[in-house]
């Protein structure tokens, strides 16, 4: 039994059946890799999964307790977090206040607020965020507007934001791509850190199949809103199907 | 049935006022996305054109008629106009008599250069500006252009009448064998704005000008960006909105005598129009002009206003709010216009 | 104006040809942050060259400032395409004189279908590829004509970023990580798309973080680090080049 | 200091030492010149430049921290003053109760309009709360006349009720707002040679409120309810992506800073027992809006200064009329005075309004953070001069 | 007490609508007080101060003081009205506030002036309430108002109309249209006539069709518009437009009264007016000495008749200088006085009584008409009827002035 279990989803869009029929169970403590052609129907599942989209129908159970039906905030608060495929900061807000917003969440993702604003609490807050940002790499912007940065620099932003949130499930949806190849590894090896040492279930949509094959302990491939194969690494690696459906020759 | 047959009539007749106004801010609010608090002022310049027309078509020379006096007990002064002994009291009685349909000639030139020297300006720095900031400044270009009109033409309220071919009323209902008597000049007004309505749905439907002026309020500059002008496009459609806040100003002046607060006081309503019609919808906002119009001519009627004392107070706030609840976007509005 | 200006520095020794679109002295700025700071380079009729470098280098910079669009701020420098000095353009005019540029985030607009996109870039001379061939190109944009651009998959919107700049009668490509987040198997049609491209003599400058694809793909190489040139060369030069790629690329 | 950080204090001090000083400040010209025209210190503009400006500073904080534009705001406003106006008809004369209800009430009305309004956003949001407030105003002017006295008005009378307190005094005329005996109205003038100051009573109960209110509302801007605020503006998706539901701290926001105006109307009805229906009207609401704009949204002083700005124009240049001006400019030769007041006369008196419009304009053309903006090129540019160099002026901070 | 003129000057606050729909006439009252202000002071040729019957007033001044004033916008709002008045007492010392161009202004300011302890002069404000319920001790009215306009109404209107006729009213949702709604109806009701309907407009409307297009199968015969201002511009111009002046009705021609003119306002409904009755405080084409007076020397200095806001406050600015010239003080209490009671004649409406109980003016009312054939653009209303005092004066516990009590002079 999976801390993520998807039954039977399905979901159109007019004529198009962006997911036909997914089955998918991710286990905790795990890095579950979705990958697939564009427009396979991945982002369409997370959008399932985070509650902004309703499926047709079908069921989503995390950790034993129905996810459809809740408002976004809900799901959030149960410990799911996402990174989206474009970016989504504060764009109006400093790097370090856009870290700062998801630190003020405890440890079940709910919010805890002050609104006369202990001066202790806010402290624990500014550290926690200043850690986060020189875990990743990013101190020297922080009192840089979010909007201004390059965009590799939002994308590890909100990954940052995601993580000092300490969900129970991280949802990625392509975290590297437009990043460069050292902060690629850098990310790399920071999921793999956070994936050992804390008990954070990892889902992760990724073309780069480096990432991919480096992090992944389970791979679905998804192909026109339905899984094709789901497999280990190495044998998806090898799976014809899955090299004639998306990675051609070059994987 | 006589009595909801003339509000129904009357409504469209309303509403034919309203969605003309609201069309011209649609235009300038719904699509190129500017708060335009100035809107009521071009609908006011519209109708001032009408009366400066006719105060134009009466310059007069003067002449003392020593039989009558004046209020000082002087001789008094006649004037005639300079149309009149041009053209002969006949001839020049009939201009002057049909100055308001003639101002049109004269109105959608002013008005289209009112929009571009607006546009230019003005509002062209204000395209990427906070809707905040659109906010002040074209409210504070309303306050100078009214105070402006105030200055040359006063306070009070100015006649502006419809020829006198266009004034009497006409029997509607004639034709079913009813009697519903209607002015002339409402009947008028209605069919006019229809057409005007017609004209600029059909220029942007069938000419790409619209899609492009869409795409460009989504996105400057990723169509700068495919070779397009954008400004160019932005100013003509301002201009196309000037002149339709201007016809319908300008129709607008026999049904009432203009005055220069004209504008504020049609500017909530128009707002409301636009907005309950659904933003960036054109047929929305004639839509809600027409439906608004309708309700309000029904909440007026005594039946009514006995079974909800003042509904007709706040009718078109009620279905606003209903409207705007029921429907997030208001009756046809698009996604994502100005929802930030 | 007939004198073709070659602002080389020291670049291009590797061809003699006469620079098609060349870059000199660029200095942009957004409001007060001084980006790209003197850049220059060219490049050759039908030549593919990469621009290369690590997040927040100016690489995207370097694009937009070319392209003319208002932001980052041209202050200081010439751009010249085939004769005409671009750097005294606003962008619409700079793509009249045949620039085309596919931006990071693909700017498919808002509000508008597939098709409406398309057309969009067909409205202004020159006028190029019909959109019948463009969906030839990229059936799956057929097959959505209708669908609202910007419920595309991430892959998809990019398929129709480039295929809007082949809609009109381009002379210089100018790409902004085209293959981010596009499947292993699209990646190499796109590929094949742009060598067709080269083929048709049109010219091309790509910003990629995959740079050992990019860098197989182009002629010559330009690496950027912090708004200045730190290298400009023959693309396999690069791929040669321990230091170069340690330092700069990561790779 | 208070739990803020420098910046916030100086400035709360700043603010303070203008309020506590301002029958000086406002007084700069002896009462005999013909520039005393220009003196704003007298009571009632006082206590109107720091009751706005308290009206101003709630409207910032919805509309600076979560960029909601409310267009009903006047609505409150109203509530407000009705509420504070019937206290004193009904209960006591002391202000205390009258103001403590009128922002209970604002604060309820307040929740009930925000709790729909807010279901939607952007323009819609506006249209909604504008509805609200035309059908409040539309409703007191007229079908309400029993409890808001309709055009007129409501006024206190000669035989109102008045539990604690009586219904008229002894020499037969309404008794005064007072806070325990302190009347309102109570001005005691300082003659300074030419100067006259005058200090009043209601203006330095409403100053202190508004300090009050003041640190109140830096405390909330530099909040975490603040910054989350700040985060629902700047990306809601991500907001509720984050495990934060929204709606709540909107809904706070509104009905904060409908309190804030509800109190700005029980001040109004407190240092001046009357309530308009007018004061709900839109133009009332679109005024606030334009105070802030003008001043600076999102900053913390900026609404402060767009309300005095506004109320300065309002009640100061409206008053310059022909013979004022001929009265200054008498010293020229005869044409070139009487040339002087035509040009002149179009922009004041009567003509005020156009000034205030053409300033509109100016303001936002060339200050786009508003009036803070304005005064920080001046510091800077000071700052420049004074630095003597050329030193690049810094990144545009946020100001505040 | 308030503001007690110490130098060699006394200062009037003159407080009207300089902005908004009334800002014409609020001009118009400026103007007037201007020429009050130089006829004091005794410059120009004096006015009305000649044909005054009270020969207090020297040209110098009140009281020996020279007379200045200072100008306010009231917006025709309470609020501002309020503000624009209290800056003219608290920074200006003005001992005297006069002015308004609609009721709901002019109690608003009576009562503050009620409070700061100064005279309030009414200006144009027509409504029952300001010298019935809402009445000051402070403050006193020289306009006529809703019930002395249907009195000296009613008789014309059965001589001209019958006995036998159905009204229809439309009247202006607020105070001011209910006073005179209710005072019209009664003297009309007395007469015979019936009421078929009262209908309230919202003060917002701008287009009255959807209130005019009932009337027509109403069986009504006579259309009554409370509407002042804009809203009357409007309603009448709708009507007419909707073939109202043309129409039969159980054989009667149809008729429409507008209770309340304007001459300003009358002018923006052009050829509209013809031949519709009304009433009005005073008209230029008065042919009494005091009227002619007057008329002579604004039109002299303007160049254009004055409107009958022109003339009261004019009259309302005499009456006061005259008053504390006769009290031989400002004290508020000793003006009071001397106003209460005071019988005049010689300001352009015949014999007149400040009554003492409520400080309303009684005097002649005119009844006019619109002009068939006007020979200027001020020639616009013709008098038909100047009925006498008498006629329309009421007891002062009539009902429809009931409720309010005057209270006690306040000197601040
Ligand atoms: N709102 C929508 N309306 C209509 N079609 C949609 C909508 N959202 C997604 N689609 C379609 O559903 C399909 C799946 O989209 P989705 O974004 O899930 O793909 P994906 O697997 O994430 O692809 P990529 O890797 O390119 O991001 C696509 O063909 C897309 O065009
Ligand atoms: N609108 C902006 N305002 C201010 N600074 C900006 C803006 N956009 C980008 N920058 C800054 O300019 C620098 C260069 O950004 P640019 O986007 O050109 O980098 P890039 O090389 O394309 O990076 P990436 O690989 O992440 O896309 C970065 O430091 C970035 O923070
Ligand atoms: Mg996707
Ligand atoms: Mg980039």
């Amino acid at each position: 039994m999976g801390i993520l279990e998807v039954k039977g989803v399905n979901k159109r869009f007019g004529g198009l059946q962006a997911l036909g029929d997914v089955n998918l169970s991710v286990k905790e403590n795990s890095v579950h890799a979705i990958i697939g052609p564009n427009g396979a129907g991945k982002s369409t599942l997370l959008n399932v999964l985070v509650g902004k989209l309703i499926p047709d129908t079908g069921s989503v159970m995390f950790d034993g307790k129905s996810v459809l039906g809740r408002a976004p905030y809900e799901i959030n608060q149960m410990g799911i977090s996402r990174v989206f495929q474009t970016p989504e900061i504060f764009g109006d807000l400093t790097v370090m206040e856009n870290m700062m917003i998801p630190c003020f969440a405890k440890r079940d993702g709910a919010f805890e607020l002050n609104a006369i604003g202990s001066v202790l609490s806010q402290k624990d807050v500014t550290e926690k965020a200043e850690h986060m940002l020189v875990e990743m790499n990013m101190a020297d912007k922080r009192h840089m507007n979010a909007a201004a940065l390059s965009r590799g620099d939002k994308r590890r932003l909100e990954i940052g934001m995601c993580l000092s949130q300490e969900p129970r499930l991280l949802l990625l949806d392509e975290p590297t791509a437009g990043m460069a190849r050292a902060d690629t590894n850098n990310t790399i090896d920071l999921l793999k850190q956070i994936s050992d040492e804390r008990d954070i279930t990892i889902a992760i949509i990724e073309h780069d199949m480096h990432v991919v094959f480096s992090l992944a302990d389970r791979i679905t491939v998804l192909a026109q809103g339905s899984p094709l194969v789901e497999d280990d690494p190495q044998n998806i690696r090898g799976n014809p199907k899955v090299r004639e459906a998306y990675l051609g020759e070059s994987a | 049935m006589d009595a909801i047959l003339l509000q129904i009539l009357n409504g469209l007749d309303k509403g034919s006022a309203y969605a003309l106004i609201a069309l011209g801010l649609t235009l300038i609010f719904g699509t190129l996305g500017v708060v335009n608090f100035a809107h009521g002022a071009l609908f006011m310049i519209g109708a001032f054109c009408a009366v400066t027309v006719q105060r134009i078509f009466n310059i007069s020379y003067e002449t003392v008629d020593e039989s009558q006096t004046d209020f000082l007990g002087n001789a008094l002064v006649v004037k005639t106009p300079y149309i009149e002994s041009w053209f002969g009291p006949q001839m020049g009685g009939a201009i002057i008599d049909w100055a308001v349909p003639l101002a049109i000639l004269f109105t959608v030139p002013i008005m289209i250069f009112v929009g571009y020297a607006m546009e230019r300006g003005l509002i062209k720095h204000f395209y990427k500006r906070p809707h905040a900031d659109q906010i002040l400044v074209t409210f504070g270009l309303a306050i100078v252009l009214q105070e402006v009109v105030k200055y040359f033409y006063g306070a009070n309220p100015i006649q502006t009448p419809a020829p006198e071919a266009l004034s009497g009323i006409v029997n509607l209902g004639a034709i079913i064998g009813m009697d519903i008597v209607y002015p002339v000049w409402r009947v008028v007004y209605f069919f006019f704005s229809l057409v005007v309505i017609g004209g600029i749905f059909s220029f942007l439907q069938f000419t790409t000008f619209g899609m492009v002026v869409r795409a460009g309020m989504a996105d400057r500059e990723t169509v700068g960006l495919l070779g397009i002008n954008i400004d160019k496009r932005f100013t003509v459609m301002f201009g196309i909105a000037a002149a339709v806040a201007g016809l319908a100003g300008v129709m607008y002046t026999p049904i009432n005598s203009p005055n220069y607060h004209m504008g504020m006081d049609f500017l909530v309503l128009s707002f409301v129009v636009v907005v309950v019609g659904g933003m960036g919808s054109l047929p929305g906002a004639v839509l809600a002009g027409f439906m608004l119009g309708i309700l309000e001519s029904f909440a007026s009627m005594n039946e009514i206003k006995s079974l909800v004392p003042g509904i007709d107070q706040i009718i078109i706030y009620v279905v606003a709010i209903i409207i705007l609840l029921v429907r997030p976007r208001g009756l046809m509005g698009r996604k994502g216009v100005m929802e930030d | 104006m007939n004198v073709k200006p070659n602002f080389s520095k020291n670049a291009n020794q590797a061809t003699t040809a006469p620079a098609f679109l060349s870059v000199w002295d660029m200095h942009a700025y957004y409001g007060e942050s001084y980006i790209v700071q003197g850049i220059s380079f060219n490049v050759h009729e039908g030549e593919i060259l990469a621009l290369l470098g690590r997040n927040g280098a100016g690489k995207t910079s370097t694009l937009r400032a070319i392209a003319r669009m208002d932001n980052p701020q041209l202050n200081k420098g010439e751009i010249w395409l085939d004769h005409q000095p671009l750097h005294n353009m606003a962008s619409y005019q700079a793509s009249a004189a045949g620039l085309a540029l596919v931006p990071e985030d693909r700017s498919i607009i808002a509000g508008l279908t597939v098709e409406e996109n398309l057309q969009l870039a067909q409205i202004a001379p020159p006028i190029g590829w019909s959109i019948e061939r463009l969906y030839q190109l990229f059936p799956r944009l057929g097959e959505r004509r209708k669908q609202e651009g910007v419920t595309l998959s991430g892959g998809e919107q990019q398929m129709l970023a480039i295929a809007r700049a082949l809609a009109r009668d381009i002379k210089v490509l100018l790409l902004d990580e085209p293959y981010e987040g596009l499947a292993p198997v699209i990646v190499d049609e796109i590929e094949k798309t742009l060598i067709h491209i080269k083929e048709q003599g049109i010219t091309t400058i790509i910003v990629e973080q995959n740079a050992v694809r990019a860098l197989e793909l182009a002629d010559r190489a330009v690496i950027l680090d912090t708004g200045g040139i730190v290298f400009d060369g023959v693309a396999s030069e690069v791929l040669e080049n321990e230091e170069l790629r340690a330092e700069y690329l990561a790779i | 200091m208070l739990g803020m950080n420098k910046n916030d204090t100086k400035m709360l001090l700043l603010v303070a030492a203008l309020t506590m000083l301002a029958p000086f400040i406002l007084n700069p010209f002896p009462t005999d010149s013909g520039l005393a025209q220009f003196n704003a210190g007298y009571p009632d503009l006082m206590q109107r430049f720091v009751i706005f400006g308290i009206f101003a500073i709630g409207f910032n904080i919805l509309f600076g921290l979560t960029g909601y534009l409310s267009f009903g705001h006047a609505a409150f406003l109203g509530v407000g003053s009705y509420s504070a106006v019937w206290m004193f008809k009904l209960l006591a004369m002391n202000v205390i109760p009258a103001i403590l209800l009128s922002v209970v009430m604002a604060g309820i009305f307040a929740l009930l309009i925000g709790y729909i309004s807010l279901r939607r956003s952007g323009i819609y949001f506006s249209i909604l709360t504008l509805a609200f407030a035309q059908m409040s105003f539309n409703v007191a002017y007229s079908v309400l006349t029993p409890i808001t006295n309709g055009e007129t008005g409501l006024q206190l009378t000669l035989n109102d009720p008045r539990v604690l307190g009586v219904s008229q005094t002894v020499d037969g005329s309404i008794p005064v707002t007072n806070l325990f005996g302190l009347e309102m109205r109570s001005t005691f003038e300082m003659v300074l040679g030419p100067w006259a100051f005058q200090f009043n009573a209601g203006y330095y109960l409403s100053a202190l409120i508004l300090l009050a209110v003041f640190y109140l509302s830096i405390r909330i801007f530099r909040s975490p309810f603040g910054l989350m605020l700040k985060a629902v503006k700047s990306n809601q998706q991500r907001m509720n992506y984050t495990g934060l539901n929204t709606r709540p701290y909107t809904l706070a926001a509104f009905v904060i800073s409908g309190m804030y105006a509800g109190l700005a109307g029980g001040l109004l009805a407190s240092m001046d027992p009357l309530a308009g229906a007018e004061r709900m009207q839109w133009t009332a609401s679109g005024e606030v809006v334009l105070m802030t704009i003008l001043g600076g949204a999102g900053t913390l002083i900026g609404p402060v200064l767009g309300a005095g700005f506004i109320k300065y124009f309002e009640n100061i240049f409206s008053k310059i009329n022909e013979s004022v001006l001929h009265g200054w400019f008498s010293a020229l030769p005869d044409g070139l005075e009487d040339l002087l007041v035509t040009l002149v006369y179009p922009f004041v008196g009567k003509g005020w309004h156009m000034t205030l419009g053409i300033l509109f304009v100016l303001v936002v053309v060339f200050l786009p953070g508003g009036l803070v903006e304005g005064g920080q090129r001046i510091t800077n540019w000071i700052r420049n001069k004074k630095a003597g160099g050329k030193t690049p002026t810094s990144t545009t901070e946020p100001a505040e | 007490y308030t503001n007690e003129p110490t130098g060699s000057t006394v200062t009037l606050g003159f407080n009207v609508p300089q902005t908004g729909p009334y800002a014409d006439e609020g001009a118009d009252e400026l103007r007037a007080y201007q020429l009050a202000v130089e006829h004091l002071n005794g410059e120009g040729d004096g006015g009305m101060m000649n044909t005054f019957s009270s020969n207090e007033l020297q040209g110098n001044g009140i009281l020996g003081k020279k007379v200045e004033f200072v100008t306010g916008d009231t917006q025709t709002k309470s609020d501002a009205a309020r503000a624009s008045a209290k800056s003219m007492i608290e920074k200006d010392g003005a001992v005297m506030i006069t002015g308004g161009s609609s009721s709901g202004v002019a109690i608003a300011v009576q009562g503050l002036c009620q409070e700061a302890g100064v005279i309030f002069m009414a200006g144009l404000t027509h409504s029952n309430d300001t010298t019935g319920k809402d009445k000051k001790a402070n403050g006193f009215r020289h306009f006529f108002n809703g019930y002395m306009s249907a009195a000296a109404l009613a008789p014309v209107l059965k001589n001209l109309y019958g006995t036998d006729r159905n009204a229809y009213h439309l009247t202006a949702d607020y105070t001011w249209g209910w006073t005179q709604e209710e005072s019209i109806a009664a003297a009309t009701e007395a007469m015979g006539w019936n009421t078929v309907n009262k209908v309230r407009t919202p003060l917002a409307s701008t287009d009255f069709s959807s209130y005019i297009a009932p009337v027509l199968n109403s069986g009504a015969d006579v259309l009554v518009l409370n509407h002042y201002g804009g809203n009357m511009v409007n309603s009448l111009t709708n009507a007419v437009q909707f073939g109202l002046r043309e129409k039969v009705v159980n054989g009667k021609q149809f008729e429409i009264v507008v209770p309340l003119y304007s001459r300003l306002m009358a002018k923006g409904a052009g050829a509209n007016v013809k031949g519709i009755h009304g009433s009005t405080n005073w008209h230029w084409s008065l042919q009494d000495d005091a009227s002619k007076a007057f008329v002579k020397s604004f039109g002299t200095k303007y160049g254009f008749p004055p409107s009958q806001a022109a003339h009261t406050v004019y009259c309302q600015t005499l009456l006061y200088a005259d008053a504390a010239s006769r009290a031989g003080t400002f004290n508020p209490c000793g003006i009071a006085e001397a106003l209460e009671g005071f019988e005049f004649d010689g300001l352009g409406n015949g014999k007149t009584l400040y009554r003492a109980g409520d400080h309303q003016c009684f005097k002649d009312v005119l009844v006019v008409r619109g002009k068939e054939n006007p020979t200027s653009e001020f020639d616009l209303l013709e008098v038909v009827e100047v009925t006498p005092a008498a006629q329309v004066t009421y007891p002062i516990d009539h009902p429809m002035f009931a409720g309010g009590a005057l209270g006690t002079c306040n000197a601040g």
